[in-house]
């Protein structure tokens, strides 16, 4: 009875999509490393990996085989518990902010059946992303905290309160963006955004909320540890910061998430401000085409900006020096969450007076 | 002011205490009783004239031959002023090498001193912290003075048959 | 503090303008030159399969030398050893015998040379010291290698191959 | 049994297992993780109630942000049990008398309570934030806005104390 | 209940963490100690501890003939390597009376401001490093090749130079030498501007730099301090300037100074250094050509002729002549006649002014050598300068001294 | 003047016993594994002096050690396969080298950059470890002082051959105990 009341097809379609979005983030987030590894040489004048398979391809198989078979050491004075909880839940909570970003159109099989290529449109799909991304520092915190180390302790100090800062002025500049959509569901701010130019100005969001975008990339670059907001693994100054204390697999994990957490913050960015996997002439290329292929091309359009981002996010990291602890603290406190602030009510002054 | 001058008047404000004053190759030198040290160099530091207020190198000899004045600690000073260079020897025995600290003058001669401490055993009374700086805390005796080895014992790949020194030629 | 020389110079230090405190024109303009070395050459020699050239006086693996007729050069005077600053030289010399005439070139030759090159600092004294031209600093670099045994290098090892036997 | 009771079950053991977690473990992190692992039990019950934005708004305000506090407090406290100073037997025995009379007057609350058989007008869009929004601008307003001035005076009296040195 | 951090009783009571830096810490460069007394992220106080890679150079210095100690002066400051050997060779020359020619002089001049080019941009390109901007270090140490390639052309190596003898050079420098530097001239100030402009107005950099780490010129001068940490602070005492050596006094030149001699002000000045230097080169390569141009055959001086008493014969002669071979003899046994005498001389070095303290017995060995080493110098003072500052603040004051191990722990 | 400009008598030698030799017990499984680390060794730059500036070069465009999948380092001895020691050890630091080798996770490697480090080179001295071998196993020694960045490559590729050839079986071998057992780790 119990059994029965399940729809199974939905189940099935929904754990091959989330089987299929899993591996396509974990791949994109181990070639992320290879192509950190070579934007980073590229920018430098180097040549960047290049003897582990063509173009040093197998580079991250490389790592990922060797730091599997490396032996593990958990400090003896360290909670095992906490200390193995704590490269897990960041790993868990990197994977778990997938689920609510739309990969593509719905695809409307012959059968009459439609297949959503999002896990669960929920409508408050961004407060989900909210959420996630707020337990995601307890990785960090709790693996740092467990090390018992002072270095992975300043470490996680930093990334919690850092964390918790740049949250707020992100909340903030995202009203604004909700305030114009209206809603709360990702597919739905994705639709709003159809195409790249409707009624003589942009559909995507950046261009109606330039300044929100702004503040929203900058928190995005802090809630990632992303140069120049790496402070909790500052090697110059943590000497690895909250993972000092890591090795094998665990530290993997870490080191994983992060570009885990790259991936998925690059789309969910690219959904909320450039459209998602929209782009301009779709509805012309949407009726010479098959409904899959289409999607399959929305997919690819998706993908491809987020790789962008991507890039972006590299190209930045290996350009500017990273903040102090009390400068990032300034930064965020003093300067971007007043701003978000300005930008919220300028957007609500537009929308009451020039929109209505 | 040239060297000479500067030695005259040093001369005249430390009648009797100073020996050995020449200049040679850009630099005077004066030799002043260990116990003097920071008189002479608070004068030099004082006098308007020479405003010697810069200690560009402090260190030590060790002159094992010297019965009685066996370490000779040395000041360099610099008057930014004049431009000129100034040597301040003294000479303590190796038994009680007991010279006044400079530190309290000069910031920067704090690990200067210990330095010269760490390398001959110079005792400089009244320093804030001295003791060994680049040699181990367990290292007990002084390397720099003459009687002591420069090589390490443990070194197993040299022949000293051969051509090699060894420790014997000096 | 008063003036030294009248050669200084204050350094421009001046207080950041608005446009540099927006932090964005200035890391775009970083991004433009880091960005922009991405197209260009990359300076990378892959070494091992592409080898810089050493200058010709460059100082490496040893190398004893023989003269035409292929007699070792090295007389055994000891003055390489002398002026090694690490003291890696180690020689023991030996008097020609007749019918020797064909290998050494003087009356007295090395029996022994032995350089250690894990000691050896690569300065040139030795191959300065050396008043028959015997020793000198090859365009090689000193392989790396698993034991320290393996650095001893000897007279073999160091002697260049000799012109007569290779033709 | 349907789904919906099978999750409200396991839910509410982890609920409850949580709570009794926190004030029994004698590791401060433990307590504030098995608070969070409470707190997330708590959210999915939310959700069963349809009310996925109080779920969503629950983790990130008091899973996300007050714990994370607490948990980075703790750290740098370190508070721990061996530093912990143990109570006094007369303080051991005030509580467990007033833990006792707590109990009892629950307990004589619980008995008089019944069951509210009559199911709830269950729309799907009861917790969505327009329903909420206009219960809280519309009747709740007075509440809603003299909290959020609770909640300012307690931000200026952060930066007070904050500001001291 | 273990998982927490260890701290003894006495830190509670204090309420400061004692915070171990280095040696193996990155920031520190391996070989120095740093005790922290931490106040959050706030350096209360801080006890340095060195002497991790002392290596006994005076010592060693005692027992070695006067030509051996030129490879020991490369070591003390291996980003310098060269301006040592200068020094050493210029105290020699300096107690024996030996004049220098000036080609000699300007092609010393050359060397020493490439090694001093060389040393800065390793210094603020390590600023960079440790506030997290990787990418100007690789740009920077691109054109450190192209020194280390005119470095190899002259002498045969790269960072340990053995460069110079006393009274001039080994050999005559190669045509390929001059080409060399003549394209790093070319090629170099495009790249300093580039990276300058990746660090030197970047809001960020500038923030962290700002304020950072600042000595004012009358404790810089207590603590001795010399060269740019000095000049940063707004003394403009060089001894290039001061106490001229190799014909210094012929350049024009200038002595950039900072105000607050605060990490910004460091890096400025050794910015502005660089180009100093680079404009020193290009006169010391105009100067050198109108020489060969007055007297072609200064095209072969490359050391004194006065220095002959102390300087290797020709190699062809010592293969032919047997009072060159006898001479030759001598002069590797070590038995030069160095007269009996005492000299303190000093050059600016990278980071200061490297002096040697120098007793001739006449022996074969110096009866006594003392470098003094910038380094050892004002590190004492990196306590004072990081007292009430962060903890990143610390570390980019560090790399900003420039503290260079082999200098400082002899 | 130089008749020959190269030296080609450079000395090979093969690898030492014990890191080959699973025989006909060496499986693909540990083929696999060795390419995989030997592509991946991150380094440990313990770099005290000279030979800390030309890694640094080795590390720059010009040598760029990325190519060998080498360029993440480690400043945690926890995470990093490969102990390079560059510079000078002297005894006061030979205690706080051999604590980071033993804080590293195996399999570890060491590599001896540079003659300071090797044997002493110069420093024939009272102060100066002559040669890090007294303490911690060296797997592979760098001669040079310092070491072209070409022989520091030369270096690391001798460690990945040992790498990639090691049996995963070595470091619980009794020999491997033995060798630890040799410098007193535990």
């Amino acid at each position: 009875m119990l059994l029965l009341t399940i729809d199974w097809s939905f189940i099935i379609e929904k754990l091959i999509l989330i089987s299929v979005i899993l591996g396509a983030s974990l791949g994109v987030a181990t070639y992320a490393t290879w192509g950190e590894r070579k934007v980073a040489a590229w920018m430098q004048d180097r040549k960047g990996p290049s003897r582990a398979g063509p173009f040093g391809l197998l580079q991250p198989i490389a790592d990922g085989i060797k730091l599997f078979f490396k032996e593990e050491i958990i400090p003896t004075d360290a909670n095992r518990f906490l200390f193995i909880l704590g490269p897990s839940l960041a790993m868990l909570t990197a994977c778990m902010a997938s689920a609510v970003v739309p990969w593509g159109p719905s695809i409307e099989l012959e059968s009459g059946r439609v297949i959503a290529l999002q896990v669960a449109d929920i409508n408050i799909g961004i407060l989900y992303v909210f959420g996630v991304v707020s337990v995601g520092v307890y990785g960090i915190m709790l693996g740092g905290w467990a090390s018992n180390n002072k270095y992975s302790l300043m470490g996680s100090v930093r990334a919690a309160s850092q964390a918790i800062s740049y949250e707020l002025a992100m909340g903030i500049s995202l009203i604004a963006l909700l305030m114009m959509t209206g809603t709360l569901s990702l597919a739905e701010i994705v639709n709003q955004q159809h195409g790249f130019w409707e009624n003589g100005w942009f559909t995507w969001n950046v261009a109606k909320q330039p300044l929100g975008f702004i503040i929203f990339l900058v928190c995005a670059f802090a809630e990632l540890n992303r140069a120049p907001f790496d402070l909790p693994e500052a090697e110059s100054e943590l000497v690895a910061g909250y993972h000092t204390e890591y090795s094998s697999m665990k530290l993997g994990f870490y080191l994983f998430a992060e570009y885990v957490n790259l991936f998925i913050s690059s789309a969910i960015l690219i959904t909320l401000f450039f459209g998602g996997y929209n782009f301009p002439f779709m509805d012309q290329v949407a009726g010479s085409v098959s409904p899959i292929v289409f999607s399959a091309i929305c997919v690819l359009v998706l993908m491809t900006k987020t790789i962008m981002m991507i890039l972006f996010f590299m190209f930045i990291r290996w350009t500017i020096p990273r903040f102090r602890y009390d400068q990032l603290m300034n930064l965020g406190w003093k300067s971007l969450i007043p701003l978000a602030l300005v930008n919220m009510l300028i957007t609500g002054a537009i929308i009451i007076w020039v929109l209505n | 002011m040239t060297h000479e001058q500067i030695i005259e008047t040093l001369e005249a404000a430390f009648a009797g205490q100073l020996s050995d004053c020449d200049t040679a190759h850009g630099i005077s030198s004066i030799t002043i009783p260990a116990a003097a040290n920071l008189k002479v160099l608070q004068y030099l530091y004082d006098s308007e004239d020479m405003q010697f207020r810069f200690l560009t190198d402090l260190t030590a000899v060790h002159y094992p031959n010297r019965t009685n004045e066996e370490l000779c600690v040395v000041y360099h000073l610099h008057s930014l002023h004049l431009n000129k260079r100034l040597r301040v020897k003294l000479y303590v025995p190796v038994a009680a090498p007991k010279v006044f600290t400079a530190s309290k003058l000069f910031s920067g001669a704090n690990w200067m001193e210990r330095e010269t401490f760490d390398f001959f055993g110079v005792d400089f009374v009244g320093h804030p912290n001295l003791k060994r700086i680049l040699n181990v805390d367990e290292m007990d005796y002084f390397p720099m003075r003459k009687e002591y080895p420069m090589e390490d014992p443990t070194r197993i790949d040299k022949d000293d048959e051969m051509f090699g020194r060894g420790g014997t030629i000096c | 503090m008063q003036e030294l020389t009248n050669k200084r110079v204050a350094v421009d230090r001046k207080p950041m303008t608005f446009m540099e405190r927006l932090y964005i024109p200035t890391i775009i303009k970083g991004l433009f030159i880091t960005v922009g070395h991405i197209f260009k050459k990359p300076a990378t020699i892959s070494y091992p399969e592409q080898q810089r050239p050493f200058s010709p006086v460059f100082r490496g693996l040893h190398i004893l030398n023989r003269d035409e007729q292929g007699r070792e050069k090295c007389t055994a005077c000891g003055l390489c050893a002398l002026s090694c600053p690490a003291e890696a030289i180690t020689m023991e010399a030996a008097e020609r015998v007749k019918g020797e005439e064909h290998l050494y070139k003087e009356e007295k030759y090395a029996a022994k040379y032995e350089i250690n090159m894990l000691r050896c600092i690569f300065c040139g004294l030795c191959e300065e010291a050396c008043p028959k031209d015997a020793i000198y600093l090859s365009e090689t670099v000193a392989q790396a290698n698993y034991s320290r045994k393996s650095f001893i290098y000897n007279k073999e090892d160091l002697l260049i191959p000799n012109p007569n036997e290779t033709h | 049994m349907n789904p919906h009771q099978l999750v409200f079950w396991i839910l509410s053991v982890i609920a409850i297992g949580g709570a009794l977690g926190v004030i029994l473990s004698r590791n401060p992190v433990a307590s504030v993780l098995f608070l969070i692992v409470t707190f997330f039990a708590v959210s999915g019950h939310y959700i069963l109630l349809n009310a996925q934005f109080l779920a969503i708004v629950n983790i990130i305000v008091y899973a996300g942000a007050i714990m994370v506090l607490f948990l980075y407090v703790i750290m740098l406290m370190n508070l721990n049990g061996d530093v912990e100073p143990q109570k006094s037997k007369l303080l051991q025995f005030a509580g467990i008398i007033s833990g006792g009379i707590l109990f009892l007057v629950l307990l004589a609350a619980f008995k008089t309570t019944q069951l509210n058989t009559t199911p709830i007008n269950a729309s799907t869009s009861i917790g969505l934030i327009s329903e909420l929004g206009q219960v809280l601008f519309t009747r709740f307003v007075f509440p809603f806005e003299i909290s959020s001035i609770l909640f300012l005076s307690a931000m200026v009296g952060a930066v007070v104390i904050g500001k001291k040195d | 209940m273990s998982a927490h951090i260890h701290l003894d009783e006495a830190s509670i009571q204090k309420q400061t963490t004692t915070l171990n830096l280095g040696p193996t810490h990155p920031a520190t460069h391996g070989v120095f100690q740093n005790i922290l007394e931490m106040d959050g992220e706030r350096i209360v106080s801080a006890v340095p501890t060195v002497g991790y890679i002392h290596r006994a150079f005076e010592k060693i210095a005692e027992r070695r003939p006067y030509y051996q100690i030129t490879p020991l002066t490369d070591r003390l400051n291996y980003c310098s390597s060269p301006i040592n050997n200068m020094g050493w060779h210029i105290t020699v020359e300096r107690l024996l009376g030996i004049k220098t020619p000036k080609r000699v002089d300007y092609l010393r001049v050359i060397i020493m401001e490439l090694s001093r080019i060389a040393d800065h941009l390793v210094c603020n390109s390590v600023i960079g490093v440790d506030t997290g901007a990787l990418t100007s270090f690789v740009y920077v140490f691109e054109f450190r090749e192209h020194i280390y390639e005119i470095f190899e052309a002259v002498c045969g190596s790269r960072l340990t130079t053995n460069i110079g003898r006393f009274g001039g050079f080994e050999r005559n420098f190669p045509q390929e030498a001059f080409d060399k530097i003549n394209t790093f001239l070319e090629a170099f100030p495009r790249g300093m501007k580039e990276f300058e402009s990746l660090l030197t107005r970047n809001r960020i950099f500038m923030e962290r730099t700002m304020g950072v780490g600042g000595i004012s010129a009358e404790r810089a001068l207590n603590y001795s301090f010399t060269g740019p940490n000095l000049r940063a602070a707004g003394v403009d005492y060089d001894v290039r300037v001061a106490q001229p050596y190799s014909s210094y006094e012929d350049f024009d030149f200038k002595i950039p100074v900072g105000t607050t001699g605060d990490v910004y002000d460091r890096f400025l000045v050794r910015n502005q250094e660089i180009w100093e230097s680079v404009s020193i080169i290009k006169q010391a390569l105009e100067k050198i050509a109108a020489l060969e141009a007055a007297d072609p055959s200064q095209k072969e001086v490359f050391y004194a002729p006065e220095a002959d008493k102390y300087h290797l014969p020709p190699k062809e002669d010592v293969y032919t002549k047997m009072e060159a071979l006898i001479f030759h003899f001598k002069m590797v046994m070590g038995e030069i006649e160095v007269l009996p005498g005492e000299i303190y001389s000093a050059v600016e070095g990278g980071n200061g002014e490297v002096g040697y303290y120098l007793i001739s017995d006449g022996g074969r060995t110096p009866y006594r050598l003392h470098f003094r080493r910038p380094c050892f110098i004002y590190y004492q003072a990196y306590p004072e300068i990081i007292q009430g500052s962060l903890l990143s603040d610390a570390v980019v004051t560090m790399s900003s001294l420039n503290l260079i191990a082999g200098e400082l722990d002899a | 003047m130089r008749p020959v400009q190269y030296n080609t008598n450079l000395k090979m030698v093969d690898l030492p016993e014990g890191h080959s030799g699973e025989g006909f017990f060496a499986t693909s499984l540990n083929n696999v594994i060795g390419l995989a680390r030997k592509n991946s060794i991150w380094p440990l730059p313990f770099a005290t002096s000279c030979c800390g500036i030309e890694f640094m070069a080795t590390m720059a465009a010009h040598y760029d050690l990325a190519r060998f999948g080498s360029e993440r380092l480690g400043f945690s001895p926890r995470q990093c396969d490969l102990l390079m020691v560059m510079g000078t050890i002297s005894k006061k630091m030979a205690p706080i080298l051999r604590q980071v080798y033993l804080q590293m996770a195996e399999p570890r490697w060491v590599l001896a950059v540079g003659a300071c480090a090797s044997s002493g080179g110069i420093f024939d001295s009272y102060s100066v470890l002559q040669g890090i071998d007294q303490v911690i196993p060296v797997d592979v020694y760098v001669p040079g002082c310092p070491p072209r960045p070409e022989a520091i490559i030369d270096g690391i590729m001798k460690i990945q051959e040992l790498v990639g050839q090691e049996s995963l079986r070595r470091r619980n071998s009794e020999q491997y105990k033995g060798l630890l057992e040799s410098y007193g780790i535990q």
